[in-house]
């Protein structure tokens, strides 16, 4: 077992250091770096020489070789760096950033996990058939909604038509709110989509019949025992629902303006600004893999069946 | 001649639904390809005294602060939309099938070496993936579909390996080794059409996928320059008129979710189950 | 109504700061925390453009404009409790007149020819430049001169970025900042050194000033709309009427400076010979864009700067909307008319390419209505429209970018050549400046004028320099003036009694906000 | 409860299947009755419809099913037309159901305790949990699993097929129903295990007076326990009777059929005419193979130590329970895993040594024919392609050629041309096997490797197919290796017989020998366990 766990650390590791360096590359290849973005700003009216000696300051003019050495360096003893286009230390940035987002995403994970559960159970056990098949049609169509829209409409909607949410000067929990609820739509979809399709197998099994057969309602079913079995492959997307998670971030807090990883992920690649850009891939990267890693150890808690596979015992 | 059509509908296993699936995709081609059909109305002329009209009988979908007509505008973007999505997930599968191919039938060094770099890929969101590229190769409708193409390699490459290794297993593939067939008469034969069909399908699901993607960089700002019609970037150029001329932003985004949808039941029309 | 001290006004700016760093406070975001929290030597009265005492109480300047000294209000400190003394100016001025390497401060565009400070006791200060620098006095009253402590002055750059770190005098603290987010402000109980034109000379009446970044024009204008704040900067033509609706008001302050305008790069050969460049000005047809996107706060451009500027000169006759006489000069410059209605020259199309402007107003939207003017006349006009770095990057470089969507704002006849001259913005991108893509192009004599208007010390022969600036940059047809840019607020019926300080910076040192 | 009264009676029932505007009639006009204590075998080929009439009882037909007429009374209730809920009080309660594949009929993921409380308390909400485990523990204990407390605690996984078939058992008699309808409750088991679920059935059968309804397609086994037995045909019942009277004097041609076709163990393989001593096709020496575990670890021993010769012309039968190793052992014969010990030698050569050409004229000359022959095809092929393959594979490039010999196979196999056309995926189950032997053929092959290959059909067709082998034999001159896990079909087909106990050769020799003085005490068991062993052909049919 802890021979398991130190080679599945060993790959997060190798899955870290692997989305750094790409990151790495990819910013080091774009034309111009953050230094010269910034300074060549006419609004700063520098000469090319102060403009020069700033960038030599700032290590700019390295070999891209040594200057990966030195981020990799100072990344591993911790140290984000500072963020060119403010002159903040990345970490506050990201300390300043990271609870809306952190907000954001239990506003609308959660309010995902509700919706799915909600509208699978109309979806299974609504009374005509071509209700349950036109409802089921409804998570595709959902998934097909650009988030940046929901959330336009829903603020002149919500927040300026009915007056129900303000969308500026709110903090905390309210401030995420609205773009919360408006995220989980696109954010249940694919939930919903594997949930129901994960069911259908599920309920094709003959354990369903037999319970049926025991006298069983539809409802006990699909709550005792279909739910549990259709969990595993629900939960194996949690990554995936955690970029969208993300990525959603991006638009919903750009739309909003809201504080958050998303929208400073936003500006950073608006403004080439490698150090913050670098620190969010690796928060995500690690985001990911942590709970890739989770969600793999949640599963025989969920599934008896892999446990003693798990185990290392005999099969 | 009857017969023969039932005949090739049974071959295909057409069926009505099946059709019916195909149809808004078909219509979304025809919007591309010939929007001159839909609309007389040229999509980036404006007419000045006809500002921000509301929809009515003349302009549709009403028109924009130029005084250009939306649904012209939306008719001719469908080509746009359309043609960057379908090129990036072409860009894909070109860059999947290869990788995806050989992690499913190549050796575990190779296989693992390409399931790792897949895995490093995946781990970072797609958009971010797709934001940092087109902040490479700068803007523009093709290098949006480029750099969203790109950022989906890693799960096109990962779910054509699982699709290989599933038909690898299975007694067909078993059976053919069993009369005779070599490797490559295999892999050829059976491997290749029986895991890429599946993923051909699902790719078309993809095709929803990278509308939304593709929208959504151009909503950011990344897209095709003005005053090409691009149904994200009309969405971003009409919020500001959000509350007076609603129109601007609510029809580009319905085109999005049919587009999006139409992908998806087209995708539903042609599944092949594993 | 009386004034009622107290409460907290909501200000809902456009674009976060990005370093408040005083020289670097051309930026509206950065000047309008700046305005607030720091004090200058000198206030410019916003009716009479005349230069007021404010922490100098008196100055004096000798025949040609080389020595400046200064007398200082007693009594004056930084919030940190410093006192705003003669070394504490000296310092400042040290500063900006010339940088500091070491801490990556650039020197300040509006200070020239600088050489050195003298301290000739606490409360006078003199300056000493090396050629005339008759514009320097107006130059101590641009947001660009804040003053601000020795300890923030001892900071490198990147330190700059969070607002927390510049202790100034004004009527206003930083209390707090979420870098790229807010900033709040809080009044200083013990100020009582504003400005003559703003008197009384107490505290600030608001208690404080709670500034919100909301990018999206549609959110801020929506927001304000529905009562979510009292104040927003950046307000859009097409909104307008919605705010006034409501009962809310607008306000248009002028920047005075470089007007609103399409410029050339003429490095690049396409925009080289004065005649396309000058077709292209009467291809464009102005009034047509100010109709259709503009307000009336949006006054139609008559020179390169703006009428309420110093040293306008009308120029209307020479701006007409003239597709015929345009056409023909394209003609005269080889470029004729090709089957598709495009315009080519020996096979190459005059296609021409323009960065959006973010910061100004629709910009966007004015570029697309250019690009369907001059493709009547044949000539094309593609809108980049990309990230800020990129954009930055993109308008060094003149052969991606032949034009450029300029505008300046400063009230001084300096402000021409803040624009125009090769070390310092450099619109028209000549060789000189900080892009390495300038082949060639030079234009000795628009240089020479810009440098006898920045150092001429009679101010009747400075207007006449300028008066030849605005000729010559019209006549080689380099830019396109459109409009006078304002800066649009919409304020909501609480506030009263906002000022403006001469190029349109908030200032909130006396407004009130009456009790809901 | 009154015996007299029949606990389950139908009368006239018709259900039909309707879609996509087509209507398939399942059941035609059945009248049945059993009483209680008694137990009706509802025996017919696949697709007669039994199991159609088994979820009508429990009122649970699908969708797209519908009761034309009729009526079901159990109890006396009349179950056609009753509203879902109070069906619901009768399901479990006063009809109980024994499903046919305990593997998959258990939640996996819940232990068998949360679930035998589940069904409890579905029918007596109020009941107390404790109450209910104390008394689950004592119906675990009466359906024969020991250790009744601990398994409450286990999952389905950790429990063994028969085992868990007993738990069904029990949560079926836990609220004590008037009627059980068993659809081929053992058809999952091995044949040791299914003669002990059956005598469970009996038993509580007798204890606790309750009807049963007992489908099952082995003729064998309804001989052996039914009191009566319902013959169904195509939705039709063609013959109902004491058991021991319907067997010995069938009525309806089609029952005749059935028994005509039923492999009866005592009949042994006819003789056959011997050419004098031949070469051995294969010689398997102290053959061991072991599945890699976790972590390429060595894991599971699936063969161990397995010797055994086939002569040329012969066919070797190889019998053994579920999981023995039997697909092993031919996987090594097949030279797609590679022995860890002894060795293979097949037509002279090692099978896992030979590369290139030489190891496909190999693979061609012994070919595989699968237990499932729909999985042995592609999907997308139609059969005219996968009969095409191993043609092309040989070097026929000309398509006329191709198409001539494919017709002669077909011929060869009784398959109609029209088959052609059709993928595999649309045939019968004994199509599909025809075509799977016919590609088997066209690589001209000496040995034919038959993995059970008749389990999945009905008698007739199993009939058939094991007709088909024997002739294709005489005519081609092969040699079998048949794996079953039937010893009747062993004895019809094979010469040679290895019997194979968890990877183990227990016995082996000539058939004959085997079967009738077996040494091996499994091998007695084995013998011992066969369905209707005593049955003998009715006077009328010999
Ligand atoms: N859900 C269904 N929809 C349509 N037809 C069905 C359905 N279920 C069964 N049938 C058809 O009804 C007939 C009877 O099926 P049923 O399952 O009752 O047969 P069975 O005797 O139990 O066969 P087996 O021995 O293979 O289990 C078959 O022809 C089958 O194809
Ligand atoms: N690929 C595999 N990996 C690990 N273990 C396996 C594998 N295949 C089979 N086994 C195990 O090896 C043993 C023998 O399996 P095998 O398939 O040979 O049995 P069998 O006699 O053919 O059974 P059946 O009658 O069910 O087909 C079983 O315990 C099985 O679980
Ligand atoms: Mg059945
Ligand atoms: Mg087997």
């Amino acid at each position: 077992m802890t021979r398991y766990i130190l080679s599945r650390a060993a790959q997060a590791l190798l899955v870290l250091w692997g989305a750094f360096t790409l990151s790495f590359v990819l910013l080091q290849v774009m034309p111009g770096d953050a230094v010269l973005i910034k300074f060549q700003d006419p609004e700063l009216g520098l000469s090319p020489q102060q403009i020069s000696d700033i960038r030599a300051s700032y290590g700019a003019d390295e070999s891209a070789f040594v200057q990966y050495a030195h981020v990799l360096g100072r990344t591993l003893a911790g140290q984000l760096g500072y963020s060119i286009e403010t002159g903040v230390p990345v970490s506050r940035m990201l300390h300043a950033a990271y609870p809306t987002t952190l907000r954001l995403a239990v506003v609308s994970f959660g309010g995902a996990i509700a919706l799915a559960t909600v509208f699978a159970t109309a979806a299974l056990l609504a009374p005509l058939r071509p209700l349950r098949a036109g409802l089921r049609l409804v998570p595709g169509l959902a998934s097909g909604i650009p988030v940046f829209w929901l959330e336009i409409v829903a603020i002149q909607l919500v927040s300026f038509h009915w007056k129900l949410v303000p969308v500026v000067g709110v903090s905390g929990w309210m401030a995420v709110l609205l773009p919360g609820l408006a995220l989980a739509i696109p954010i249940s979809a694919p939930l919903t989509q594997v949930f129901l399709s994960a069911a259908e197998r599920v309920m094709a099994q003959p354990f369903i019949d037999v319970l049926r057969a025991r006298g069983a309602s539809p409802l006990r079913i699909l709550y005792a025992h279909v739910l549990p079995n259709a969990l595993p492959p629900t939960l194996t997307i949690s990554g995936l629902v955690f970029g969208e998670i993300l990525a959603g971030a991006v638009v919903t807090e750009t739309v909003f303006g809201l504080d958050g990883l998303g929208q400073l992920a936003q500006q950073a690649v608006a403004n080439q600004d490698v150090a913050v850009l670098q620190a969010i891939i690796l928060i995500s990267v690690a985001g990911f893999v942590v709970i890739n890693f989770t969600v793999d150890a949640l599963h025989p808690l969920i599934d008896p069946r892999i446990r003693r596979t798990q185990g290392g015992g005999a099969a | 001649m009857n017969t023969v059509l039932a005949q090739w509908r049974q071959r295909h296993d057409v069926t009505l639904p099946r059709l019916l699936g195909v149809l808004p995709v078909l219509v979304l081609v025809l919007m591309a390809l010939c929007p001159g059909l839909f609309t007389g109305l040229d999509p980036l002329a404006g007419q000045t005294g006809e500002r921000l009209m509301a929809p009515s009988a003349a302009h549709w979908f009403g028109t924009d602060q130029f005084g250009r007509d939306v649904f012209a505008r939306i008719m001719h973007g469908s080509f746009s939309t359309l043609s960057a999505a379908m090129l990036a997930v072409a860009i894909s599968l070109l860059v999947a099938i290869p990788l995806g191919l050989a992690a499913g039938l190549g050796g575990r060094r190779l296989s693992g070496a390409i399931l790792a770099g897949a895995d490093m890929v995946l781990a970072i969101p797609e958009l971010f993936l797709s934001l940092s590229i087109i902040t490479l190769i700068g803007p523009g409708a093709m290098h949006v579909a480029f750099a969203v193409g790109i950022s989906q390699v890693a799960g096109f490459t990962r779910m054509i390996r699982t699709e290989v290794v599933r038909v690898r297993a299975t007694e067909y593939v078993e059976a053919a080794f069993g009369i005779g067939s070599t490797f490559w008469q295999v892999v050829w034969r059976h491997i290749v059409p029986n895991s890429l069909a599946p993923a051909l399908s699902l790719a078309t699901l993809r095709l929803g996928t990278a509308i939304l993607a593709i929208s959504t960089i151009c909503f950011l700002g990344y897209g095709p320059s003005p005053p090409t019609p691009e149904w994200g970037l009309m969405i971003t150029e009409g919020r500001n008129y959000l509350a007076t001329a609603w129109w601007l932003t609510t029809f580009p985004g319905l085109a999005i979710i049919f587009s999006a949808w139409a992908a998806t039941l087209l995708s539903r029309a042609i599944r092949v189950d594993p | 109504s009386d004034a009622t001290p107290g409460g907290t006004l909501l200000y809902l700016e456009k674009q976060p700061h990005k370093n408040l760093y005083p020289p670097a406070g051309g930026f509206y975001p950065n000047g309008g925390i700046l305005a607030q929290i720091t004090d200058r030597l000198t206030w410019q009265n916003t009716d009479t453009l005349a230069i007021e005492p404010w922490i100098a109480t008196g100055w004096s300047v000798n025949e040609d404009s080389t020595v400046f000294t200064f007398t200082l209000r007693p009594g004056v400190t930084f919030s940190d409790g410093t006192p705003v003394d003669a070394a504490a100016v000296a310092l400042n001025y040290d500063t900006y007149g010339k940088g500091n390497r070491a801490l990556h401060l650039p020197p300040s565009e509006v200070i020239n020819n600088y050489e050195r400070s003298e301290v000739i006791d606490p409360l006078t200060v003199r300056f000493y430049f090396s050629k005339p620098s008759p514009g320097f006095l107006q130059g101590t009253s641009v947001i660009g001169s804040g003053l601000v402590a020795p300890a923030s002055l001892r900071r490198p750059l990147d330190e700059w970025g969070d607002a927390r770190h510049v202790i100034g005098s004004g009527p206003f603290v930083v209390r707090d900042e979420v870098p790229g987010k807010s900033v709040d402000l809080v009044a200083r109980p013990d100020y009582a050194w504003g400005p003559g034109q703003l008197a009384p000379q107490g505290p600030g009446l608001l208690a404080g000033v709670r500034i919100i970044v909301v990018p999206e024009d549609s959110i801020r204008v929506g927001a304000f709309i529905a009562g979510q704040a009292d104040f927003a900067r950046a307000i859009e033509a097409y909104d307008e009427e919605q705010i006034t609706r409501h009962g809310d008001t607008i306000y248009a302050a002028s920047t005075r400076g470089v007007n609103n305008s399409v410029v050339f790069r003429p490095d690049n050969p396409l925009v080289a010979d004065p005649r396309v460049r000058l077709a292209l000005l009467h291809a464009t047809d102005r009034p047509d864009i100010l109709r259709t996107l503009y307000s009336p706060h949006y006054p139609l451009a008559r020179s390169v700067i703006a009428a309420d500027a110093q040293g306008f000169v009308d120029h209307a006759a020479d701006l007409t909307y003239d597709p015929a006489l345009a056409a023909r000069l394209l003609d005269e410059a080889g470029w004729t008319l090709d089957g598709d209605g495009w315009r080519r020259r020996n096979g190459v199309a005059l296609a021409l390419a323009v960065h959006e402007a973010l910061p100004q107003p629709q910009s966007r939207s004015m570029l697309v209505l250019l690009a369907q003017q001059w493709r009547r006349v044949g000539v094309r006009l593609t809108i980049l429209s990309s990230s800020p770095a990129m954009t930055v990057l993109d308008n060094l470089n003149p052969a991606v970018t032949p034009l450029f969507h300029a505008e300046v704002g400063r009230a001084d006849p300096d402000v021409i050549k803040s624009a125009f001259y090769p070390t310092n913005r450099n619109v028209l991108l000549q060789k000189g400046g900080q892009s390495r893509h300038v082949d060639h192009f030079v234009d000795p004599e628009l240089n020479g004028l810009l440098d006898q208007v920045a150092s001429d010390t009679d101010p009747a022969t400075r207007l006449a320099d300028l008066a030849r600036v605005q000729a010559d940059i019209l006549a080689k047809g380099y830019s396109i003036p459109i409009f006078e840019e304002p800066q649009v607020y919409a304020g909501s019926a609480r506030v009263h009694d906002m000022h403006f300080e001469a190029v349109g910076r908030p200032v909130f040192y006396r407004t009130w906000l009456a009790r809901p | 409860m009154n015996a007299a009264l029949p606990q389950l009676s139908i009368r006239d029932l018709d259900v039909v299947y309707e879609s996509r505007g087509s209507a398939h009639h399942a059941l035609k006009g059945v009248s049945l009755e059993v009483r209680a204590g008694e137990m009706l075998a509802l025996v017919g080929e696949s697709g007669s419809g039994k199991s159609t009439l088994g979820r009508a009882i429990l009122g649970l037909l699908p969708g797209s099913a519908r009761i034309q007429r009729g009526s079901i009374r159990v109890d006396g209730t009349e179950i056609v037309g009753l509203p879902e809920r109070a069906l619901r009080r009768i399901r479990g309660a006063r009809v109980a159901l024994i499903p046919q594949d305990p593997a998959h009929s258990l939640d996996p993921v819940r232990t068998i305790g949360a679930q035998l409380v589940e069904a409890v308390h579905l029918h007596a909400p109020r009941a107390n949990t404790a109450d209910t485990r104390r008394m689950l523990v004592g119906l675990l204990d009466r359906v024969g699993i020991n250790e009744p407390e601990r398994r409450l605690h286990q999952y389905p996984h950790e429990l063994s097929g028969g085992m868990r078939q007993r738990v069904l058992i029990a949560a079926a008699i836990a609220q004590r129903p008037s009627l059980i309808v068993a659809d081929e409750p053992t058809s999952a088991l091995d044949v040791s295990v299914q003669v002990q679920i059956m005598a469970l059935l009996a038993e509580l059968r007798h204890e606790l007076r309750t009807a049963m309804l007992f489908i099952t397609h082995d003729l064998g086994l309804a001989s052996e326990q039914a009191d009566r037995v319902a013959v169904l045909q195509h939705g039709t019942l063609c013959e109902t009777g004491e058991t021991k009277a319907l067997f010995a004097n069938p009525r309806t041609p089609y029952t005749r059929r059935l028994l005509a076709d039923l492999p009866l163990f005592h009949e042994a393989r006819a003789p056959r005419r011997t050419e004098g001593p031949r070469e051995n096709a294969i010689v398997v020496s102290h053959l061991t193979y072991a599945y890699k575990g976790a972590g390429g670890r060595p894991g599971h021993k699936a063969v161990r130590d397995i010797s055994f010769n086939v002569v040329a012309g012969q066919t070797h039968g190889i019998v053994g329970e579920s999981g023995s190793g039997k697909t092993t052992l031919l996987r090594c014969l097949l030279g797609l895993i590679t022995p860890d010990a002894g060795s293979v030698q097949i037509l002279g050569k090692n099978p896992a040594r030979v590369e290139g050409a030489t190891r496909r004229a190999l693979r061609r000359a012994v070919q595989f024919v699968y237990q499932n022959p729909h999985v042995s095809f592609d999907p997308r092929c139609r059969a005219a392609d996968i009969l095409a393959e191993p043609l092309i594979n040989a070097g026929l490039s000309d398509r006329r050629a191709r198409a001539t010999r494919v017709r002669a196979m077909l011929e060869r196999v009784q398959l109609p041309p029209a088959v052609l056309d059709r993928r595999a995926a649309n045939m019968s189950g004994g199509q599909s096997q025809r075509l799977a032997i016919a590609r088997a053929l066209l690589c001209d092959p000496k040995i034919l490797i038959l993995d059970e290959v008749v389990s999945a059909l009905d008698v007739s067709v199993q009939a058939e197919i094991l007709t088909l082998l024997e002739t294709l034999q005489r005519q081609l001159d092969l040699t079998y290796v048949f794996v079953s896990h039937d010893l009747a079909v062993v004895r019809r087909i094979a010469d040679t017989v290895s019997i194979i106990r968890a990877g183990e050769q227990v016995e082996h020799g000539p058939t004959e020998t085997v079967f009738s003085t077996p040494h091996d005490d499994y091998t007695k068991r084995l013998l011992a366990a066969i369905p209707g062993r005593d049955l003998m052909r009715p006077a009328v049919l010999a």
